[in-house]
C-alpha cells in the first residue's frame, strides 16, 4: 500500500506544471487564470503546442505519435492541464475516433487520417445520437446505402454533434441493414464534412454558447474505403469506445481547480464585513465538498494504480462517471451559492462582478449535461447493476 | 383552516392564467431576452388596467386592496409562464418602500402612475460588502443645507435598468450593519450624477448596477423621517422572499408538468421512458418536492402580512429555505430527465432551471434564511 | 385562505390538553414525560380511560361511540394526544378492522364486535403478510376451507402481526379459491386467537423489545358467521382500509414532539462547555429540520383543511405517508446525533444517561419501520406514479 | 501509487476471513449479546496466539511490527463478522497509551500480558460536557506525597465492564480544554475506589461509566511526564477513528453483499426483487458509497502513520466524515430493501446498522470531524 507518487513520477508532475507555465501563451494563460471560455481557435492553438511537445496524445502508441507515458504519468499530465485552467482539447479525435481507428481501421486509414489528428490539422466530430436514439442508441435511423458505384448514400439525421461547426470530418454510425435486428445492422463510416449534402446547424446549450449542431445528411456520397470495421459490424465499434482510457474521466483535476475557486471566492466574499470562509456553517459545508472530492480522488488513484500494474478495471473505475459528474456538478453550485448577488451575473463585461467569477454561471448551467452526455447516469447504474452487482434483468 | 382559494381568487385565477398563456407564452419571453429592456411596456400597461399592479396596494394609497394570497396567485402564474414584467421591482419592493415611507404626496407623485401602468420603479438595496442584509449600507447621504448628498454604489438592481424611478437606501448616520441610520430616498432616472449600467442576468431578464458619485438630492426626496428605513426594509425583503416562493412555485409546476409529459411521450428502447421505475419515482419525489414548497409558500403568503414581524420572519424564512431544497431538486432532475434536450437552450426547460437558480439567490439565499430562522425568538 | 384555527376549535385543543394533565395516570405521565416505552397493559389503561371520555373512536360514528368530532377537531386531538407523549392505542380494532366491520359487515357482527373494541374489551391484531407476500399481498396463501358444516378451517402462517401475543381476535386475510386470479379468490375472516390450532410466537425487533408475531393456523376451525363482506371478496375489503382516515398518518404530533426533545437535549449536551444548541453548525442542522417539519405540518393541515370542506383527498394527502415516515427517521436521527456518547445507551438502567435521552436509541431504531409497513414507501412511490401522475405502466 | 495488498497482506486477509468465518460466525456474536463479558476471552487468547495483538506493537514493545495497514485489514474483517473481541479498545487505545508514553518496565508490565492475550485493556478518556475532545478532562488528579488522587468521572469506557486494567486521563494542572496538565495513569481494575458500571451499548456490545472517588495511585503508575498526555490522546482519537473507518468498511461490504443477495432471490409479484430498476439503482447507490468509504478509508490507514500531525487529522477527518455518510446510507437502505424483515432482530442486518451506529459515534462524530477538517491548516 504505497499512496505517493514517485520520486521519478513526482519530477514529472513538476516538469509538465514548468512546461504548462513556459509554453502557454499570454491570451490563454489570461483566461485559463480565471477559467474563461475558450474559442475553438483557442483550444486548436493550444492543441498544436501540446502537440509539439508530443504530449497531445499520449494514450497512443508511440509508433503513431503518443508519448511512450505509462498510466500514472498520463493521469498526472492530464489533472496539471486541468488544475493550470488549460484548454480542454476536443476529445473526438484524439480519445474518440483515432482509438477505434487504431484498432478497427486498415493499415490505410491509419495512414490517412491519424497524423492530421495528432497534428490538429482535421477536426473531428460524433454523430452518433439521433432525435430518437439518445440513450437507446441502437436504435438509430440514418441510412447508408450502397449506389452499386463503390459509394454509400447517407440520409438522415444526427444530433449533439458537438462543435460540428468546426469540424472537418465526423464519424457517424449508420443503419446499413433494415432487416436485421437493432444492433446488427450498423456500420460506422467516416465523412468529410464538405461531402455536398452535409449541413451543421449551431444551437445553443444552456450555459449560453454554441456547442451542439444538428447535422444533416440530404444524399451524402461516402467511399467505401470510409467504412472503418465490418459492414453491419459498427456497434462492437461503438462498444470498444467504451472501454477506452475512462481513468481520468472523474475530472478530479477540473473539480479541484474548481474546489480552489470556490475558497477563493468564498474568502472575497463577505457578509456583513465577514469573509464567508471564515462562517462556520459555510466552512462546513465547503469542508464537506472538499471531503467528497478526495473520496472521488481516491477512488480515481485506485483506478490508476490498478490500470499502471495491468489489472482489469475494478469496481472502482465504474464509478468514477457517476460520481467524477456529481461532484463537478455540486461544486459549481457551491461556487454559485458563494456568490450570492454575484451569481446572477450572465455574460456581462468584465468588471460586472470579480474575474474569477465570471465565468461560474455558464459552467455552472453546462455541467448539468456531465450526467447526460457519455451515457447518462441511469443508463450507468443500469449497466452497474447487472455487470457489477449481478442484479436480474 | 381553509386553503381553498376564494370564488373570486379562483375567478382573479383563472382569469390571470388564460390572460398570460395568450398574451404572454414562453416564446414572448424568449424574444424579450435580446430586448434592451426585456419587457413589454405595453403589457406592463395592459396588466396596470386589468388591476393587477393595483391589487397590491391599499385603496387609501389608489390601490385594489388586494392581499397578498392574491399577489401570490399572480406570481405563481408569473413563474409558470416566465412572465418578465417587473412587477416584484416596482410594486413589491421599490412600490412598497413609497408606501410605507412615503407621504400623501410622495404615493401621490409616485404610486398614481406606478398603480396606472405608466411607470416601473426600482429599490436598489444590495451592497457587495452586505450580502443579503439590507442593513450593511455602506452608501452615504450627508446633508448639505436643504438637501442630500448620495454617494456609493448599488448591485443587482431588479429593473433599475429600465426604472423610471428609483428608490434608494443610504445611510444617514451610524456604521454598515446598524439598523438605525438608514434613509431611503426617491430618485427620477434622469437624475444628474446617477450611473445606472445594464446588467444581463441569468434567467434572461436584466438589473443595472447603480453608482452614486456625489447625486444631490432635495431633502423632499426622502420617504419618511430620517434614519428610520431599516423596518421597512426588512418588510421588503420578506415580501420579496414570499414572492419568491410564490413564482417559485409556479416554475416547480411548471417544471414537473413539463417532465411529466416528457416521460409519457419520450420513447426509448421501444417503450415510453414513463415506464422506468427509477424514472417514475424520481417523478414523485419532484412531486412531493413541489407539494411541500406549495406548503410552506402558503404559509409565506398567508404570514408576510403579519403584524407581528418575528412571526413573518420566522415562516418566511421558513419558506424560502424549503424554496431551495425543493426547487432546486426540482429544476434538477426536470433536466435530467429530459435527457440531451434539457440542456439546450431551444428547450424551455432550461429556462425554468436558471429562472429558480434566480430565485433561489433574491432576498436572502438559503443560509441566510436557515440562520435567521434559527435567530427567531420562536425557534 | 384561512390557516388559524376557529376560536372554537382553539378552545377544544385546550379542553383536550386540559383533560389529558388531568386524566393521564401518575405512572403514565412520568413515561410519556421522557417518551418512554408503554407496556400493553399501560395502553389498555389508556384505551379505556379514553373510552371513558368518549374519545377512543372520533372517527366513528355516533351510533357506534363516535365522538361527533370533525376532522379538524379529531385531527386536534390526535395531535394533542402526540405532543403530550399519550400511550399510542392499537390502531387494529379502532382504525383497521372497526371501519371495516362498519362498512362491510353484518348488523349480527356490527353489534358482536364493536362494543368491546371501543371499550377495550377486546384486544385485536392484522394478519395479512405472509412470509412470501409482503409488499406483494396478493399472493397471500393462508387457506381457508369449508368444512361442510358451516365452518372455515385456516391453515397457513401469518407474519407482522404486531402485538399478536396480547390480541383476543386477529382479522385475516385467506385464500378461499386457489383457481382464482392472485386478488379474485381472497375472503376476510375474523378469527377468535384462543381457538385450538392458533399460536402465537413473538418476536423481537430492531428496537429489542417484543412487537411482531408470526402467527401460525393449523386445523383452525371459523365458524361461516364470521366471514365479513362476500366470499372471495375480501381484496375489497384490504383495499378499503386504505383509503380510511389517511389525514394523520404523517405523525406530526409526534414528530414536533422530538424536534423538541433534540432542542432540549442539544440545550443540555455541551461541547467543550458550550451548549450544542449554540453551535452554528448544530443550529442550522436542527433549523433544517425544523423547517423539513414545518412543510410537511403545513401539507398535512391542507389535507385536513380539504377533508373537513367535504372535498376528495387532493395530492397533498398522497404524500403524507412518504414523508411522515422520512421526517420521523430524520428527526431520531438528528437526536442520536446531538446526543454523542449517549446515543450508544441500549436499555440501561435509569441514570446511565440523562432520562430524557433513554428512549431514543430504541425509537431511532424502531422508526426504520415506518418507511416499510403500511405499504412501503417504494410501493406508495409506484401508486403516485400511475395514480397522480398518470404515468405508463 | 500501489493500493494492492502485498502478497503477505493477502495472506494475512485470507488467513484472517477464513479463521473468523469459522470461530466467529454471526451467530456466535448474537449469543455473547447475553453474556456480562460479551466476547470470548479463550478466543482473544487465540487471537494473541495467531499474532494478531502483536500487529500492533513494534517489536521493541515485543510486538511482530505490523503497519497500520495491516491492522486495518484485520478490522474491516471485524467489521464484516461483527466480530466482538476489543481489539480497538485494549490494544488502539489503552495499548497505544501504554506504548506511546509509558516506560520500559510499564511496557513489561502492560503490554507483555495484553500481547499475550492473557489481558483486555481499556482506556478512559470521555467526559460528559466535553463530547469528542479529549483535552476537556475534568477529572483531577492531585499530587499528595508519592501519590495521586483521581477524582471524576469517565463515561462509555470501551470495555471498561471487562478491562483487566485501565488506563485513565486525568488533569494534573490547568483547566478543561487546555492541551497542557492532562496525565494518564495506569490503574489496575481491583484499584480500590475505582467503580466500574457496566453499560449496555446499542451494538450489542458492552462498556462501563468509570467513578473515581478520591482513588489514591501511586506516582509510579503515571505514564511519561506529568500533564504531557494531549499529544498521545490525540494520536489516539485517530487510531480509533481510522479503526472505524476499516471497521466500517467491513460493515459495509457484509451490508451489501447480504442487500444484493436478498435482491437476487426474494420473490414478490411473481418476480425477483432485483429486478425492479429503483431498487437495482438503491443498490448500486450503496456500491457507490462502499467504494467511496473504502477509498478514503484506506487513505486513513496510510495516512494514521504520518509523522506529521496535521497530514493525519487531515485525511483522518475526513475519512471519518466520509464514513458517517456512506454508512449510514449503506445500512439504513439494507434495511429498507430487506423490507419488513430487516427490523427484526432475528435477522442479521439491523445488527449492521446498529454497529454502523456505534462506529459513527465513536471517536467523533461526522460535525466534529467536519469542524476539524475545516481547521486544518491544509484547508
Amino acid at each position: 500500500m504505497d499512496l505517493s507518487f514517485t520520486p521519478e513520477q513526482s519530477a514529472f508532475r513538476d516538469e509538465v506544471r514548468a512546461w504548462i507555465r513556459e509554453a502557454m501563451p499570454p491570451r490563454i494563460r489570461e483566461k485559463a487564470a480565471v477559467d474563461g471560455h475558450f474559442e475553438h481557435d483557442e483550444i486548436m492553438e493550444w492543441h498544436r503546442i501540446l502537440h509539439g511537445k508530443g504530449w497531445v496524445a499520449p494514450h497512443w502508441p508511440a509508433e503513431w505519435g503518443g508519448a511512450k507515458l505509462d498510466v500514472t504519468r498520463r493521469f498526472i499530465l492530464t489533472e496539471e492541464l486541468e488544475l493550470a485552467g488549460a484548454p480542454a482539447l476536443s476529445p473526438f479525435g484524439l480519445m474518440m475516433v483515432g482509438p477505434l481507428i487504431l484498432q478497427f481501421g486498415s493499415d490505410a486509414q491509419r495512414k490517412r487520417f491519424l497524423p492530421k489528428i495528432l497534428a490538429g490539422e482535421e477536426v473531428w466530430c460524433q454523430g452518433y445520437s439521433e432525435p430518437n436514439a439518445g440513450s437507446d442508441l441502437a436504435s438509430l435511423k440514418l441510412s447508408a446505402e450502397p449506389d452499386g458505384k463503390g459509394n454509400y448514400v447517407l440520409n438522415g439525421q444526427k444530433t449533439w454533434t458537438t462543435y460540428a461547426q468546426y469540424a472537418d470530418w465526423i464519424f457517424v454510425l449508420t443503419r446499413t441493414d433494415k432487416t436485421a435486428k437493432k444492433q446488427s445492422g450498423i456500420s460506422f463510416f467516416l465523412v468529410d464534412m464538405k461531402t455536398p449534402g452535409v449541413t451543421a446547424r449551431p444551437t445553443l446549450t444552456i450555459a449560453g454558447t454554441p456547442a451542439f449542431c444538428d447535422t444533416f445528411f440530404e444524399n451524402v456520397v461516402v467511399p467505401a474505403e470510409n467504412l472503418v470495421g465490418p459492414l453491419h459490424g459498427g456497434w462492437t465499434l461503438a462498444k470498444a469506445l467504451l472501454g477506452h482510457e475512462r481513468t481520468y474521466i472523474a475530472a478530479v483535476g477540473l473539480s479541484t481547480r474548481t474546489l480552489r475557486r470556490v475558497k477563493q471566492i468564498a474568502a472575497a466574499t463577505k457578509e456583513r464585513g465577514v469573509p464567508l470562509i471564515d462562517v462556520p456553517a459555510w466552512r462546513a459545508r465547503i469542508a464537506r465538498m472538499e471531503i467528497e472530492l478526495w473520496a472521488l480522488k481516491m477512488a480515481n488513484y485506485r483506478a490508476i494504480a490498478s490500470a499502471e500494474l495491468g489489472h482489469a478495471p475494478g469496481p472502482e473505475s465504474s464509478i468514477l462517471k457517476i460520481r467524477g459528474s456529481e461532484i463537478m456538478q455540486q461544486m459549481y453550485e457551491l461556487a454559485m451559492d458563494v456568490m450570492g448577488h454575484d451569481a446572477l451575473s450572465w455574460h456581462n463585461t468584465p468588471g460586472t462582478i470579480p474575474e474569477a467569477e465570471a465565468s461560474v454561471p455558464p459552467q455552472f448551467n453546462y455541467a448539468r449535461a456531465a450526467s447526460i452526455y457519455g451515457g447518462s447516469n441511469e443508463i450507468q447504474k443500469n449497466v452497474i447493476a447487472k455487470a457489477i452487482l449481478g442484479l436480474p434483468s | 383552516m381553509n386553503f381553498d382559494l376564494t370564488p373570486d381568487q379562483k375567478l382573479l385565477e383563472s382569469t390571470m392564467a388564460s390572460f398570460l398563456k395568450k398574451e404572454s407564452p414562453v416564446s414572448r419571453f424568449r424574444a424579450l431576452r435580446e430586448d434592451p429592456v426585456g419587457y413589454s411596456k405595453s403589457l406592463w400597461k395592459t396588466m396596470a388596467e386589468l388591476g393587477w399592479i393595483g391589487l397590491a396596494f391599499p385603496e387609501s394609497a389608489g390601490g385594489l386592496g388586494g392581499s397578498f394570497v392574491d399577489v401570490a396567485i399572480l406570481l405563481e402564474q408569473f413563474g409558470a409562464g416566465l412572465v418578465p414584467e417587473p412587477f416584484v421591482a416596482s410594486v413589491l419592493a421599490a412600490g412598497t418602500a413609497i408606501l410605507r415611507a412615503g407621504s400623501a404626496e410622495q404615493h401621490e407623485a409616485y404610486l398614481a402612475p406606478l398603480i396606472a401602468g405608466d411607470t416601473t420603479l426600482a429599490l436598489a438595496w444590495a451592497e457587495r460588502g452586505g450580502r443579503y442584509d439590507p442593513t450593511w449600507v455602506e452608501t452615504t447621504a450627508t446633508k448639505q443645507g436643504d438637501a442630500y448628498v448620495l454617494q456609493g454604489e448599488k448591485i443587482f438592481v431588479q429593473n433599475g435598468h429600465a426604472a423610471d424611478v428609483l428608490v434608494v437606501s443610504a445611510r444617514t448616520a451610524g456604521t454598515p450593519g446598524d439598523t438605525d441610520g438608514i434613509s431611503l430616498f426617491v430618485l427620477p432616472r434622469e437624475t444628474e450624477g446617477l450611473r445606472v449600467t445594464p446588467v444581463n442576468t441569468m434567467d434572461g431578464q436584466k438589473a443595472a448596477t447603480i453608482t452614486l458619485a456625489g447625486v444631490v438630492v432635495p431633502a423632499a426626496s426622502r420617504l419618511g423621517p430620517e434614519g428610520a428605513a431599516a423596518p421597512v426594509l426588512d418588510e421588503i425583503m420578506d415580501l420579496g422572499a414570499a414572492a419568491a416562493c410564490a413564482e417559485g412555485l409556479g416554475v416547480m409546476r411548471a417544471s414537473l408538468a413539463m417532465t411529466v409529459d416528457y416521460l409519457k411521450t419520450r420513447e426509448q428502447f421501444g417503450v415510453k421512458i414513463g415506464t422506468f421505475q427509477a424514472l417514475q419515482h424520481r417523478a414523485v419525489d419532484m412531486f412531493i418536492r413541489t407539494e411541500l414548497a406549495k406548503s410552506t409558500s402558503i404559509l409565506a403568503s398567508v404570514k408576510v402580512s403579519d403584524p407581528d414581524p418575528a412571526e413573518r420572519r420566522f415562516a418566511v424564512s421558513a419558506a424560502k429555505v424549503e424554496l431551495a431544497i425543493c426547487g432546486r431538486y426540482v429544476t434538477q432532475q426536470a433536466i435530467q430527465l429530459h435527457g440531451g434536450i434539457g440542456i439546450t437552450d431551444e428547450h424551455d426547460i432550461g429556462l425554468y432551471f436558471k429562472r429558480m437558480h434566480v430565485l433561489n439567490a433574491l432576498f436572502g439565499d438559503e443560509e441566510h434564511h436557515l440562520a435567521r430562522f434559527g435567530a427567531q425568538p420562536a425557534f
